[in-house]
This record gives C-alpha cells, sequence and structure tokens, in this order.
C-alpha cells in the first residue's frame, strides 16, 4: 500500500459512491428517491471531471446534468403527482 | 428470471470488457492503462501545440498572435475551430429534441399549481438572483475562449436563472413565440457565419476573422461570437423545454 | 482507478435499462449509462501528472505536459446530447402517463 | 458545387422553421427540391473521390467529408428518395416540417462524413429525429421503447468509437484505416471489442435481430410519411454506414466474421418466416425490409459492397412505393389486412402498377433491377467458393416470392364478394393522391426496369466498384 497517495483515495471514494448511488437510483422504493440518486451521481462525477483536470465539462456537467436534468425529471413527477390526484 | 439472465449477461459483458481493456493479448496495438497515455500519438498534441497546418514554435499566453486557432482554452478551440462541425450537430441535436418536446408537450397550456402559494420575498429574491445569474451565464460565453465554461454551460446557467424564476414564481411563463425567434436567428446566424466562412475563405465554417493574441478578451476570431450564439440558443431551447415542463395542457 | 469504477457504473445502466418496467427509472437508467461512458471517456483523455488544457498566465505555454484535451471536447458534445435526449424522453413518458395513468409499462400493457 | 451544401441548407430551413413556423413546409419543399438538385448536379459533374475540409484544418485533425463513388451514391438516392417521400406524403408534415428538414441533413450527413465521432453526431441527430417522427403513431410506447434501444445502442457506438480513438489516436476514418493498414497484422485481438461495441450500436438502426425489436410496433400502424421514411431513407443510410465501417474500414475474418455472419443470417431466415406468416401488409413488409438488411449486411460483412449496394438499392427504392401504397391503403380503409383489401387494385390500377412493379423487382423476376442486384451478389457469393450462403438466400428469396405473390393475387383479384367491399371503403379515396402515387409509381417502376436492363447488359463484364461508375460505364457502352 505503499503506491497509495491521497489521490488514489479520492479516486476510490469517488467510484463507490457513485457505484452506491446508482444501485440506490435502480432499486429505491421511491420514484422521488431514484432522482436525487441520479443527481448525487451526477455531482459526484463532476469532482471526477475535475480529479481529472477537465475543469470545462466539470461546469458543463455541474450546470446541465445535476441541475437542468433533475429540474426536469422533477417537474415530471410534480405533473404526474397533481394528475394522479384529480383522478 | 428475466432478472437473473441480465445479470447473467451483464456480467459476461463486463468481463469481456474488463479483460480486453486490461489484459491484452498480445499483438501490436494494445490500450493504455488509465494516466499513462502519450499524445504524440494523438492528433490531440496538435491541438495543444496549434500545428494543424504546418509546424508552429511554443505557444505562449500574451504573447503569440495569429495562431491558427487564438484561444487560450483548447477545449474551445477544438469545441469552435478543429471540430466546429461537431459542435454545429450538437447544436441540432438540442434544436431537434426540444423541437419533440414542444410537439409532444404543445398545445394550449398553463402553469402548473403548487400547493403553496409562494410569497412576496421568494418571488422578488428570485428577481433579483435572476439578473446576477444572466451576468454570470453571459460571462461565461464570453470567457469561453479564456476560462473553463463556453456557450454551452453559459447558456445552461441562463435557462437555470429562467428555471429560477419558474420555480418561484408559479404564475411565471416565459414567451415561446419568442423564445423560437431568438433559437432560430442564433441558429441561422451560426450557420450563416459557416457559410460567411464558405465564401470567403473557401471551407465551411472558417474561421474569417483576426485571431488577434492568444489570452486577450478580443481574440480568437469568430469563436466569441460564435460561443455568444450558442450560448442564446442553448439557453433559449433549454428555457423553451423547461415551460413545457413546468406547464399542463388547458382541458377545453 | 476511476476507469473501472466508470466501466461498472456503465455496466450498471446497462442492466437496469435490461430490467426497468417504470418509465422514469429507465431514463435514470440511460442517465446513469451515460454518465458512466463520459467518466470513462475523460478517463481515456488523462495523462498522469498532466494539468488541465487551458493557457493561462500561470501555466502559460504550450509546451507543459497538458492532459488530450479532445476526449473532453467529445463529451461536452456527449453530454448536450444526453440532455436533449434525457428532455424528449421524460416527455414521451409525460404522455404516456397522461395516457395510460401510470409509468409502468407492464401496468400500461392491460389498458 | 460544395456538398457541404446538402447538410447546410436543409439545416438553415429548419433554424428559419422554427423562427417562422408558418412558412415551414415551405422551406421543407425548398430544402428536398433543393437537396434533389444539388445532389444531381454533384454527380452531374463528379469527376473523382475528393475530400471535403471544413474549418480549413486539413484531415486527420479538422472535421472532413468524403466524396467518392460509394457516397455519391448514397447522396443522391437518398436525397431523391427524400424528395419523393415528401411529394407523396406532404400532407403529413404539418407539425414536423423543422423536424424533417434537420432528418433530411443528418441523412446527408451520415453518409458523407469521413469521421467517426462526426458521424456518432449525425446518426443521433437522425435517431432523435426518428423518434419524433414516430410520435405520429397514436401509441406511444413503441416510441419510447424504441428511444430507449436507440440510445442505448448509439452509447454503445460511441464507446467503440472512443475505444478506436485509444487504440490509434485519431477519429478520421482514412486516417484509422491507413493506420491499420500499416501495421503487421490489421485484425489484432484488441480491436475485437471495439468492433462488435460499433457492431451492436449499428445493428439497432440497421435492426438486425435482435436489435431490432424496435421496428414491429413502430411501423405496424405507420402512417405513409412514417414508414416509407424509415424503412427506404434511413434503412439505406443506416445500412451504407454499415458499408462504410465493415466493409472499407475493417476487413473481417476469422471468429469475429463468423460471429457477424450468423447473426445477420439468422436475421435473414428468421425474418422471411415473420413476414410469411403475416396477414397484414404493412407487418408483412417492414419484416421483408428486416431480412433485407440480414441479407445487405451478410454482403457487407463478406466483402462484396458493390452487390450488398445494389441489393440496398433495389430494397430501399422498391420499398418506398410499397410502403406509401400500403400505408395510404390502410387509411383508405381502416385496415391493412391482405384479405380486406381484396381488389384494391382492380379498382386503382394507377395505384397497383408501381406496387407491382416494385414487389416484382424484390422477387426477382428478370428484367427488373432487383433480378440483377440478386444474381450479381449470388455469383460474387459463387465466386469465392461459397455454397450454404447462396444457399440460404435462394430459399429465402422463394419464400419472399411466395408472400409477394400471395398479397399481389388478392390485391388484384377481385372476388364478387371483396370487389363490392372494397369499392365501398375505397370511395373517399381523393383522386389527386392517387394521381400522385400512382405517378410516382409508375416513374419508380421505369426507372427499376431501365436499371435493371442497362446492369444486365454489362453484368460481369464491369470492372466498377461502386454503383455510379456501374451506371457510367454502362450507359457509355450502350
Amino acid at each position: 500500500m505503499t503506491a497509495m497517495n491521497v489521490s488514489d483515495i479520492i479516486e476510490i471514494v469517488i467510484g463507490v459512491l457513485m457505484t452506491l448511488f446508482a444501485v440506490v437510483t435502480l432499486f429505491s422504493r421511491k420514484i422521488f428517491t431514484a432522482v436525487i440518486g441520479l443527481s448525487i451521481i451526477s455531482l459526484v462525477a463532476v469532482v471526477a471531471f475535475i480529479m481529472m483536470q477537465a475543469p470545462d465539462v466539470a461546469i458543463t456537467e455541474a450546470v446541465i446534468g445535476s441541475g437542468l436534468v433533475t429540474a426536469l425529471f422533477v417537474f415530471t413527477l410534480h405533473a404526474g403527482k397533481e394528475e394522479g390526484e384529480k383522478k | 428470471m428475466k432478472k437473473f439472465i441480465s445479470l447473467l449477461l451483464i456480467a459476461c459483458l463486463g468481463a469481456f470488457i474488463f479483460i480486453s481493456l486490461y489484459f491484452p493479448g498480445g499483438g501490436t496495438l494494445a490500450f493504455p492503462y488509465y494516466g499513462d497515455v502519450d499524445l504524440n500519438g494523438r492528433v490531440s498534441q496538435a491541438y495543444i501545440d496549434k500545428s494543424v497546418n504546418g509546424p508552429n514554435d511554443v505557444v505562449v499566453y500574451g504573447e503569440s498572435t495569429d495562431e491558427e486557432s487564438g484561444s487560450a482554452n483548447m477545449v474551445t478551440s477544438i469545441v469552435v475551430d478543429y471540430r466546429s462541425f461537431d459542435t454545429l450537430g450538437e447544436v441540432t441535436v438540442l434544436l431537434v429534441s426540444t423541437l419533440g418536446v414542444g410537439i409532444l408537450l404543445g398545445g394550449k397550456r398553463k402553469r402548473l399549481e403548487y400547493k403553496h402559494a409562494p410569497n412576496f420575498i421568494l418571488k422578488h429574491g428570485a428577481r433579483l438572483t435572476f439578473g446576477l445569474l444572466v451576468v454570470f451565464g453571459v460571462y461565461m460565453f464570453a470567457h469561453g475562449h479564456l476560462t473553463p465554461g463556453g456557450g454551452f454551460p453559459g447558456g445552461s446557467i441562463i435557462a437555470a436563472a429562467i428555471l429560477l424564476l419558474y420555480l418561484a414564481d408559479d404564475e411565471f411563463r416565459v414567451k415561446l413565440a419568442g423564445i423560437k425567434i431568438a433559437e432560430g436567428t442564433a441558429g441561422s446566424l451560426y450557420v450563416i457565419i459557416g457559410l460567411a466562412g464558405l465564401a470567403t475563405g473557401g471551407y465551411f465554417l472558417y474561421n474569417f476573422l483576426p485571431n488577434g493574441t492568444v489570452g486577450k478578451l478580443f481574440s480568437a476570431g469568430i469563436i466569441p461570437i460564435v460561443y455568444a450564439l450558442i450560448g442564446l440558443k442553448v439557453g433559449s431551447e433549454i428555457s423553451g423545454a423547461i415551460d413545457g415542463f413546468a406547464t399542463e395542457e388547458v382541458a377545453e | 482507478m476511476i476507469q473501472y469504477f466508470s466501466i461498472v457504473l456503465l455496466l450498471i445502466g446497462i442492466y437496469g435499462l435490461l430490467t426497468q418496467k417504470h418509465t422514469i427509472r429507465l431514463v435514470a437508467a440511460l442517465n446513469i449509462f451515460e454518465i458512466g461512458l463520459n467518466v470513462f471517456i475523460i478517463s481515456v483523455g488523462y495523462v498522469r501528472g498532466g494539468i488541465a488544457p487551458i493557457l493561462t498566465s500561470q501555466a502559460n505555454t504550450s509546451a507543459l505536459l497538458y492532459v488530450d484535451p479532445l476526449p473532453q471536447a467529445l463529451v461536452l458534445t456527449s453530454i448536450v446530447i444526453g440532455v436533449g435526449i434525457t428532455a424528449l424522453a421524460l416527455a414521451l413518458a409525460r404522455r404516456m402517463y397522461k395516457t395510460y395513468g401510470t409509468y409502468n409499462l407492464d401496468e400500461m400493457e392491460g389498458k | 458545387m460544395n456538398p457541404i451544401l446538402l447538410i447546410a441548407v436543409p439545416l438553415l430551413a429548419a433554424l428559419f422553421a422554427v423562427a417562422f413556423k408558418k412558412i415551414g413546409r415551405v422551406l421543407l419543399g425548398m430544402a428536398a427540391v433543393f437537396n434533389f438538385a444539388a445532389a444531381l448536379m454533384i454527380t452531374i459533374w463528379y469527376v473523382e473521390p475528393q475530400v471535403i475540409v471544413i474549418g480549413g484544418f486539413r484531415p486527420p485533425f479538422g472535421v472532413s467529408l468524403v466524396l467518392d463513388g460509394y457516397s455519391l451514391t448514397g447522396v443522391l438516392l437518398l436525397n431523391a428518395i427524400f424528395a419523393l417521400i415528401m411529394l407523396m406524403s406532404f400532407r403529413h408534415t404539418s407539425k414536423l416540417a423543422a423536424v424533417l428538414s434537420i432528418t433530411l441533413a443528418a441523412l446527408n450527413g451520415m453518409v458523407l462524413t469521413g469521421d467517426l465521432f462526426n458521424l456518432f453526431v449525425f446518426m443521433e441527430i437522425g435517431a432523435i429525429a426518428a423518434y419524433i417522427i414516430t410520435t405520429a403513431n397514436r401509441d406511444l410506447r413503441h416510441t419510447f421503447n424504441y428511444l430507449i434501444v436507440g440510445s442505448l445502442g448509439s452509447g454503445l457506438f460511441l464507446f467503440g468509437v472512443i475505444l478506436l480513438y485509444t487504440l490509434f489516436g485519431t477519429l478520421n476514418m482514412g486516417d484509422m484505416q491507413s493506420k491499420m493498414a500499416a501495421s503487421p497484422a490489421p485484425m489484432q485481438q484488441a480491436l475485437i471489442l471495439p468492433l462488435v461495441l460499433l457492431f451492436a450500436g449499428l445493428a439497432v438502426e440497421t435492426k438486425l435481430i435482435p436489435f431490432g425489436g424496435w421496428v414491429r410496433g413502430v411501423l405496424k400502424d405507420a402512417n405513409p410519411l412514417t414508414g416509407s421514411l424509415i424503412v427506404s431513407a434511413y434503412a439505406f443510410a443506416a445500412l451504407l454506414v454499415f458499408g462504410r465501417i465493415f466493409g472499407e474500414m475493417f476487413v473481417l475474418s476469422g471468429a469475429l466474421l463468423t460471429a457477424f455472419t450468423i447473426v445477420a443470417a439468422a436475421t435473414l431466415v428468421l425474418a422471411e418466416a415473420s413476414a410469411f406468416s403475416r396477414r397484414t401488409l404493412r407487418e408483412t413488409l417492414l419484416y421483408s425490409s428486416i431480412a433485407q438488411s440480414g441479407l445487405v449486411v451478410l454482403l457487407f460483412l463478406n466483402h462484396m459492397a458493390l452487390p450488398a449496394v445494389l441489393v440496398l438499392i433495389s430494397n430501399v427504392v422498391s420499398k418506398l412505393i410499397l410502403f406509401t401504397v400500403s400505408g395510404q391503403l390502410a387509411e383508405a380503409c381502416g385496415t391493412d389486412e391482405t384479405d380486406r383489401l381484396q381488389g384494391a387494385f382492380f379498382r386503382y390500377p394507377l395505384l397497383g402498377v408501381g406496387f407491382t412493379i416494385a414487389a416484382l423487382s424484390l422477387i426477382g423476376i428478370p428484367l427488373f433491377f432487383g433480378f440483377s442486384a440478386k444474381l450479381n451478389a449470388l455469383s460474387a457469393l459463387f465466386g469465392q467458393g461459397n455454397w450454404i450462403l447462396p444457399a440460404v438466400i435462394l430459399l429465402m428469396g422463394v419464400v419472399e416470392g411466395v408472400y409477394y405473390i400471395r398479397i399481389l393475387s388478392a390485391l388484384w383479384h377481385a372476388g364478387q364478394e371483396g370487389e363490392t367491399s372494397a369499392k365501398d371503403k375505397l370511395a373517399q379515396f381523393p383522386p389527386v393522391r392517387q394521381a400522385v402515387t400512382g405517378i410516382v409509381g409508375l416513374v419508380i417502376a421505369l426507372l427499376i426496369v431501365s436499371a435493371g436492363i442497362v446492369t444486365l447488359s454489362s453484368f460481369g463484364t464491369s470492372g466498377a466498384n461502386d454503383f455510379i461508375t456501374l451506371i457510367r460505364q454502362s450507359l457509355g457502352g450502350m
């Protein structure tokens, strides 16, 4: 374990987090949890992009992936909920 | 049963990918391991040296002038100069998918109702933040050739500002006709700039303006113009899509 | 190291696409797949010890060791394509919900 | 004339159509006419293969287009097919004007581009446009299904492209090809994974089993526009891309070739069997076109580019008119079950002529184009000393013949009862639309016959290796 340095550890933490939340997204009972899980994966991916020296991609992923896409998911769920209540 | 088969399939696929990537079976071709990449074997080294159209000296920030691509951010010079055609395609992808959203979620619509009406402070605070966010978005694409960022995140930040207004105010809606005109105009100007390059330089999307000094705000030829157009287009397109999602059809 | 995890993420995404029946969750699985793919693409361009491919007043010559900028440009494209597809898929899911009253593809079958 | 205009002009039309919605359909029509005229002019002035540089950066660094005999074939026929589809199904385009213009740009881009990532971008544009076009069908579940499968496929394609980039350090197809030719053993182990991924990605759009499961749902209730676009224009572009990658760039051999050949042959056999067992017009036709994709892929994989292109052209041109006519019949009669459409052509012979000649050409009756295409393919396979594949293809040809004859005899033969019922149902068929479809059908029939005669006359003697040169030589030799 001599070759292990800080960035390796961060990479492993990032990887485990992404895998964990991917599983949460697919198997959570509530659909809303899945959407939040997806958003977190995207945020963790932003850290991964910064680790790999890709600031352009990190900014884009942060704004689009974890911001706007999540908003679209939430709006879709919200609309479904409202229509469900009307019925 | 189906889950088990899928799991088996994924395991096979995973094993296949891992073995092919990390256990090369001889031959002269092999995938480089993570981090052990030599850029000299790739086209990218020429993008970094700006030496695509012939050998070039070392590029120095703030000093080198009239390079073949004048952007200090190499990703930007790839996105808007070397592989600008891909970017035109990418903008088209967004255009066609928002057109699809418009077709699917179109017609006469009204806002989704909130359970709790947003209060005064929220509404007006959001307006203030809106201004700041728009300025930040514009900064992002105006400096796309110098700092990380560019047209796509810049436009998305503007769209996020509009999303903020949608979230804070349950009566707010953008004017869809205006959005369509902005998006069509920005997009067609991009294509027209490309055609202007064809007319003046003989190549579609040719960078026909002087490239200036690397690192200056007014440099890099058409890159800032194209990025501004992309920012405007992306911003208006995603706002249009947000409007589709934040509204519901009015029952006739 | 992060490359292994990106492939795992990609595989989880494909598994989700194969097994899920809930339309929203399918779109989420598609997003997981795309994020995994994007991280993989960036990792392919990573050079150990390389710096971000931007000339600044600190890193001011192109003679330094930079990471590969081309995969980053490709991923920018890929992210934008991803958001386009996600928006379209969610719009479809919403229209289907309106017609069938459910997000579950199996439940739609009977109606 | 710069071929880039084939992509830029429809794109500009689409963008104007977004800004000014009212004139969208006019712009679409203008773009279609412009592209057809431009493609004709490019074909006439074509002298030798050329690379069109974009942005002023030489390949492999910048994106570039490749105009050679192969892509020229694609461009000419694609724009002609698109213009004909617009002519016949213009009234279905109401909401879709901008999307269809983008489709035109994307299909041209797919065929012309010489860069793998650029190809991915154009395929993605085309695919998204296709998802939107298929939402015109009432049942959105199939579209959703198509979207998920298609996105997965294009993701896998991108994965493959990136792996190839890490291996060769370039995205340009020509550059990659020359780097591969320079390496001592062209088919190396490291290439297997990227090639499998590319194959899987392309198999979705080329409708190979098991990746083509989306087709049936999307097409079985397709209106004339959707059906003819997906089955002819999209299939044509996708299969040409397939040929570009697996017929030209990578020459396969060994286990990989065997595996892919089995997939293609299985597609051919299973789809012909399904087509035989169906009783509705559009389902039969869609399975028949899946089978033809299988055949074309088979030929491309076995290094027979010209026969493959000939079979492909024969198929898409015929399917264009077959799908449009059956879509229109289904619209007019509310059904497309073969038994309930008895005598339809007896009453409207104008529709029937094009349909019949297209179907006869597909079966491979001598003198029609389909015959010389099939003959070419079979003799090329025999030339390789291969006996199993020709046997399979011939057997499937017989199956195909049986069901097409069955359809034709049902539609032309008016039983006493059938005639009256068809008469009642077809009463509202507008004469103008009938005339347009009929005339287009006649034109296509004429082309099929003349191309059949021309190519047959030069069969075996021509050294051409692409369609344009073949036609030119044949015309010059007559």
